[in-house]
């Protein structure tokens, strides 16, 4: 047992994070690169659902889904997208910080990330509490006025809406179940990376990222601008494409 | 996998690509007040995709992936592409009524 | 064992009689079904018999008693290809076979009889145009098309008629329907097969084909009095359908004489048949199915209606053939169902009519 | 029967389990659940599968006696239907869908490719731990009052018309999907990434490329069933209107995106079962897998095609007419691949050596049992067939066939055939090879009347049937029983050799794989020096070369 692998895990030409079932750095840097793409892929599927569902009730409910994205405010969309089109910079910027081994400056690009992130949602939070409040929360609590009676409704006297007839307005319920469980799931995503930020921030600074081992900034780079990439989909589909 | 080595992409890069999103989130906004009709979709869906390309193709570096990655991805937009189209085909041809 | 054997064989004729091993074939399209099913279980037992002889015979002739050393083989492109052509075939056959019978099973003939049927937890309404309810029994004559329409109250069910090889999902929201020729008289399972809740496996009742002559006789001993197209004026004269729908020239519905079964234009440019499936969107969702011409002005019904009232709509509308029936609903009373001395025998609530309760 | 052919290793002879393994390595709980060997949690896996299989299989006990009479009488028929929902959602989604995979695949899959453990150990032990909490909400839900969906959740059903506990046993789905997801994704890494030198693709045993196969589906389908399971729990929480008639929304939706993964999902079951065959039948007739080529390859058409044929399972449910012309093409070509495997399997026999031990006997019954389950597939892949056979016995039948018949008997088999290398003992030969038989027999008599009952009409998820069907379900009970008892046979072998079993040593079958050629049970880091392969899968000449050099090649 004197050639046992605990031998080989102690030769010196192994840096300190290179597991023991690796040969080399550059084979556990691909295997856990190829891993989060991996893991992309089953996200890719996951909001695939999402939208084949998006896309069938718009073609059945046409009308719906115009006078339902009208209640959506262009404004705080567009200013959600550059927001977040701005994180994903920051969070590329980080990425080459951590590769160049620059820690002040990767400390900086993901605190500056995390406040980008931050203010995404609390964007979208003002725009959920917006909707609450109109009662445009799929439920018990629905409220069909803004789509029955456009003209007691700003945004929608402001797009221009005609009164739906009732059993369209009621599919507008079908628009704002997806326009939540797609932007929901999105946010939850944010939240998620949000969190793992705030671990990275600190690891960052106690100068984990910048000695050669840089695999975990990389790939929650790829994690976020995932992320941005839904977000850019989302705008597109949610907020204007019935904008005219 | 030995043709990989890694690419560190550079800040210009990055500030390019910054502000190509930034113009391409102008340039569909305002497209999408200008009434173009069945075109409306399309123009918003293409500028979406010009943009996710820019992102996946810079900032998350497929563009100096490996091969493997590349087939990873279109693997997986393949199938999500199957899944819409498939899905829907039954959604459109259902309309056409029985045969 | 002389004298076990005949009980033993009692035993059994009594169980092949009492348990079948077969179901009865009593459709016209039951022989067709099974002569696909018949070559299938063939194909089968030819395929596995291939595998079994193959297995069995190599076991014995070379195991390692008999061929201690091994030959290695790489493979075979030839015997690739054959087995990889022959099932292919095959299975095409059985493809292109399924398929034109799954063709015939759900294109009902024009001629077809319509019957339509609710389902609901836990039990089969069937509703015949002339006016009979039931439940969990649908009553046929035998040698005539009977096609079935049929829609779900709440969840999935699905229609099952073993004897005549057919089955159909039935659906919330949505007409499905279902055609068969029966054959033979006599009493059959109806199953629902779609799992639907605790009841499910109560959920089920019998087919009784009838000669005929049966059939007219049961047809006349069980009217409820008013047939479902009677139904469906009141509904139509209650709902004032006749106010937009009158076939005036200055009316701001489209006419519906005749309008059953003919093609239509729709404000989307679209043209449709007016079939089922349409006049029930058109009642329920209007907005999305309007006739071009027409203003999209139609209110929806839905949650006024419940689907046996659709039911009754519908057949009245498929019945209408002149604009004499649409005027009396102007102009009559009689038929609101509120009106305690109108004609009909039996006594008329909005629930019985249709209406959903406010 | 040849019992005594076990071969003992030339080279050892007198056995001893060696000192040092993975399995003394450290000692305590603690070891075992913070662990990231990947052979540890493959056991870690096959004890708490094993659990839940009992759990599923009593269930099962219980529907086939409900059954014996026409009547409810044993359980009402609100209790039967919980408890065939409980059987179905244990047995697919805690048992089979991770059965073969996570505790044979676990094992053996970086041994096979010659790595040290698979990519991502803590991800791997993550992955047990997604699956305990999964079925940890199972048993939550079945001991809180069950749930009555039935396993496929159809909407409307169980978003507005039930009370029992939807959400905890959609939650427990979606967790354990999310450990499947991380299985195969670590697989996939692992094959891509960290193949010994000179393994290259077609040196790999069929049996990593049917994990290989299995995987990419686990990897792409199962976030599709999340996200409908998503939407099925908001829907009943709070209310929002995707799959609801009466809000717009269509009840096909929820079938079309559940089926996008559960039909992939039985390849999943399947394709690692198809490995294991590939490896047991080459084995014991000492001959390389006949078209190796082809049954590589047909594990990939199998998941490819396999992602394009999910709407069979809606012919009759008003999906349009076109849409099930194309779905039920696709379905007969996925039909190919099997026949492909199932052929070149048998010619694998063709001028071998044959023994037949346990393992093999199970891969006949595999073989045989596969072939039916498969075929009783077309009649229900074939549009017109399939409207009179679907939602009947005769779909209970047709899959138990391929999942019981074929999958559990290809798992058993494995579980024999590897047994040692995890172990380091063997299990009972005769009492197992009776096991086998009895199995074989037992599942015949439970399965094969149920085809005759689909034909007949019986439907499915019937707690209470017409009289004239009970012949038959008595035979199937009867059958069940004999299962049963062939299952506990087999238990009790493989249970018996952990204490009594002969040492087996390193190779005693004279197998191929690389992880034969290292000592039983292997070491924590699998091989003392990475191992180097320098000649095909399934190389019995190498072998013999090996073992006339009178050396091991790894392990001493």
């Amino acid at each position: 047992m004197e050639n046992s692998p605990a031998v080989a895990e102690l030769r010196a030409d192994r840096p300190s994070y290179l597991r023991h079932h690796f040969q080399s750095v550059e084979q556990q840097a691909d295997a856990s690169n190829f891993a989060m793409w991996l893991f992309l892929l089953t996200e890719l599927m996951f909001f695939g659902g999402l939208f084949t569902a998006y896309l069938i009730y718009r073609n059945w409910y046409f009308a719906a889904f115009v006078a339902g994205s009208h209640q959506l405010n262009v404004i705080w969309g567009t200013l959600n997208t550059v927001v977040l089109i701005l994180s994903s910079f920051t969070m590329a910027m980080g990425v080459w910080c951590a590769e160049t081994a620059r820690k002040s400056g990767l400390v900086l690009c993901l605190i500056l990330t995390f406040i980008l992130g931050l203010c995404f949602l609390g964007i979208k939070s003002v725009e959920y509490t917006e909707k609450f409040e109109k009662h445009h929360v799929p439920g018990q609590h629905y409220s069909l006025s803004s789509f029955l009676y456009p003209d007691t409704d700003e945004a929608a006297t402001a797009a221009g809406d005609k009164p739906l007839p009732l059993d369209m307005a009621r599919h507008t319920e079908v628009y704002f179940s997806l326009y939540f469980a797609m932007t929901g799931m999105h946010a939850l995503h944010m939240i998620i990376g949000i969190g793992i930020l705030v671990f990275m921030i600190v690891r960052a600074r106690a100068g984990a990222y910048t000695v050669g081992h840089v695999t975990f900034v990389e790939n929650f780079g790829l994690y976020w601008h995932f992320v941005d990439i839904v977000w850019i989909y989302l705008f597109a589909l949610l907020y204007l494409i019935s904008r005219h | 996998m030995s043709e990989h080595t890694h690419t560190i992409v550079g800040p210009k890069v990055y500030v390019s690509i910054l502000f190509a999103l930034l113009a391409g989130t102008a340039l569909t906004v305002w497209a999408s007040f200008v009434d173009l009709g069945v075109w409306n979709p399309v123009i918003a869906l293409a500028i979406a995709t010009t943009k996710a390309m820019l992102v996946v193709l810079y900032f998350m570096h497929v563009r100096y992936s490996t091969k493997l990655t590349k087939l990873a991805i279109a693997a997986g937009i393949f199938l999500l592409l199957t899944l819409i189209s498939m899905t829907l085909a039954d959604y459109v041809s259902r309309a056409w009524g029985s045969w | 064992m002389n004298h076990i054997s005949p009980i033993i064989w009692q035993f059994i004729v009594k169980w092949m009689t009492r348990f079948p091993l077969f179901p009865p074939e009593a459709s016209k399209i039951a022989p067709e079904m099974d002569a696909l099913f018949f070559f299938m279980v063939a194909v089968s037992l030819v395929g596995l018999a291939a595998v079994i002889l193959l297995i069995i015979a190599f076991s014995l002739r070379y195991n390692k008693k008999r061929h201690p050393v091994a030959e290695q083989i790489e493979g075979s492109t030839l015997l690739e290809s054959i087995w990889t052509f022959i099932p292919l075939v095959l299975f095409l056959m059985m493809w292109a076979w399924g398929a034109w019978l799954y063709f015939r099973i759900y294109t009902p003939p024009p001629n077809a009889m319509n019957i339509y049927v609710v389902g609901k937890q836990w039990m089969w309404k069937v509703e015949h145009p002339g006016g009979q309810h039931e439940i969990n029994t649908l009553h046929i004559p035998a040698g005539r098309s009977v096609q079935l329409t049929l829609i779900s109250q709440d969840v999935f069910h699905s229609f099952s008629v073993p004897a005549f090889r057919v089955k159909r999902e039935v659906i919330p929201g949505r007409y499905t329907t279902v055609w068969f020729e029966a054959t033979a008289p006599g009493t059959y399972d109806l199953f629902c097969t779609q799992y639907c809740g605790t009841n499910h496996s109560y959920m089920n009742g019998k087919v009784i084909v009838m000669v005929p002559a049966d059939y007219a006789k049961w047809l006349a001993s069980s009217t409820s009095g008013t047939s479902l197209a009677q139904n469906g004026e009141r509904l139509f004269a209650s709902l004032n359908c006749a106010a937009c729908h009158n076939s005036r020239p200055d009316a701001r519905g489209p006419n519906l004489v005749g309008v059953y079964g003919s093609r239509l234009t729709l404000s989307t440019g679209e043209r449709i048949t007016a079939d089922e499936a349409y006049l029930r969107q058109a009642i329920l969702n209007p907005s999305q199915h309007i006739t071009q011409g027409y203003a999209p002005i139609m209110p929806t019904y839905q949650g006024q209606i419940n689907e046996d009232g659709v039911i009754a709509l519908l057949e009245f509308i498929k019945n209408l053939n002149s604009d004499y029936r649409i005027q009396q609903t102007l102009t009559t009373t009689e038929l609101l169902p509120d009106n305690k001395g109108n004609a009909s025998q039996t006594k008329t609530t909005p629930e019985s009519l249709g209406l959903v309760k406010p | 029967m040849s019992t005594d052919t076990l071969v003992t290793p030339p080279e050892q002879s007198a056995p001893t389990i060696p000192e040092v393994n993975y399995l003394t390595k450290e000692y305590g709980l603690r070891s075992w659940l913070l662990t990231g060997d990947h052979k540890r949690i493959a056991i870690l896996y096959l004890i708490s599968l094993s659990f839940f299989f009992c759990i599923g299989g009593t269930m099962a006990g219980l529907i086939r006696l409900q059954l014996l009479t026409p009547h409810a009488d044993l359980m009402s028929s609100d209790t039967y239907n919980k408890v065939f929902t409980m059987h179905g959602v244990i047995m697919v989604f805690l048992f089979l869908v991770p059965s073969v995979p996570a505790t044979l695949g676990n094992f053996l899959i970086p041994m096979m490719i010659g790595a040290r453990d698979l990519a991502l150990p803590k991800i791997n032990l993550l992955s047990w731990y997604l699956y305990v909490i999964g079925g940890i909400l199972v048993l939550y839900t079945m001991i809180s009052g069950g749930v009555d969906t039935g396993w496929t959740f159809t909407t409307p059903l169980s978003t507005h018309y039930v009370n029992t506990n939807v959400l905890s046993t959609c939650l427990a789905v979606f967790i354990a999907g999310f450990s499947s997801i991380l299985t195969g994704l670590n697989f996939l890494i692992t094959i891509h990434k960290m193949r010994a030198p000179g393994m290259t693709w077609f040196r790999l045993p069929l049996f990593v490329w049917a994990h290989y196969a299995a995987s990419v589906q686990m990897v792409l389908a199962t976030p599709v069933v999340a996200i409908a399971i998503t939407l099925l729990m908001l829907e009943r929480m709070i209310g929002i209107g995707i799959f609801d008639p009466t809000k717009g929304g269509d009840p096909l939706l929820f079938q079309h995106l559940f089926w996008f993964y559960s039909h992939p999902a039985v390849y999943i079951m399947i394709l690692p079962g198809m490995g294991v065959i590939s490896e047991v039948v080459s084995t014991f007739s000492r001959k390389r897998v006949f078209g190796y080529t082809a049954v590589a390859f047909s594990s990939v058409a199998i998941a490819v095609f396999g992602f394009f044929v999910w709407a069979h399972h809606m012919f009759i449910m008003g999906i349009s007419n076109y849409a099930v012309l194309v779905f039920s093409l696709l379905t007969m070509l996925v039909a190919v691949p099997s026949a492909i495997k199932i052929f070149n399997w048998a010619f694998t026999l063709y001028k071998g050596s044959i023994t037949f031990e346990a393992p093999m006997l199970y891969a006949f019954g595999f073989m045989g049992l596969f072939t039916i389950g498969g075929m009783s597939g077309v009649f229900l892949g074939s549009a017109g067939t399939d409207i009179h056979l679907t939602e009947t016995y005769f779909i209970v039948a047709h899959f138990h066939f391929v999942m019981v018949g074929g999958m559990l008997m290809a798992f058993l088999s494995g579980i024999h055939f590897w047994w040692s290398k995890v172990t380091g003992r063997m299990y009972s030969e005769k009492m197992s090879q009776m096991a086998a038989v009895v199995t074989f027999i037992g599942f015949n008599l439970t399965f094969f009347p149920q085809f005759v009952l689909g034909m007949l009409g019986m439907p499915r998820r019937y707690a209470s049937y017409p009289p004239e069907f009970q012949a038959l379900n008595i035979l199937s009970t009867a059958g069940a029983s004999i299962l049963g008892a062939g299952y506990l046979l087999a238990a009790f072998s493989l249970l018996w050799s952990l204490k009594y079993g002969a040492v087996a040593g390193n190779n005693p079958w004279r197998a191929t794989g690389l992880e034969w050629q290292t000592q039983s049970p292997p070491l924590t880091e699998n091989f003392t020096e990475a191992p180097i392969m320098d000649h095909e899968a399934y190389d019995y000449a190498w072998l013999e070369r090996q073992n006339s050099r009178d050396e091991v090649p790894h392990g001493e």
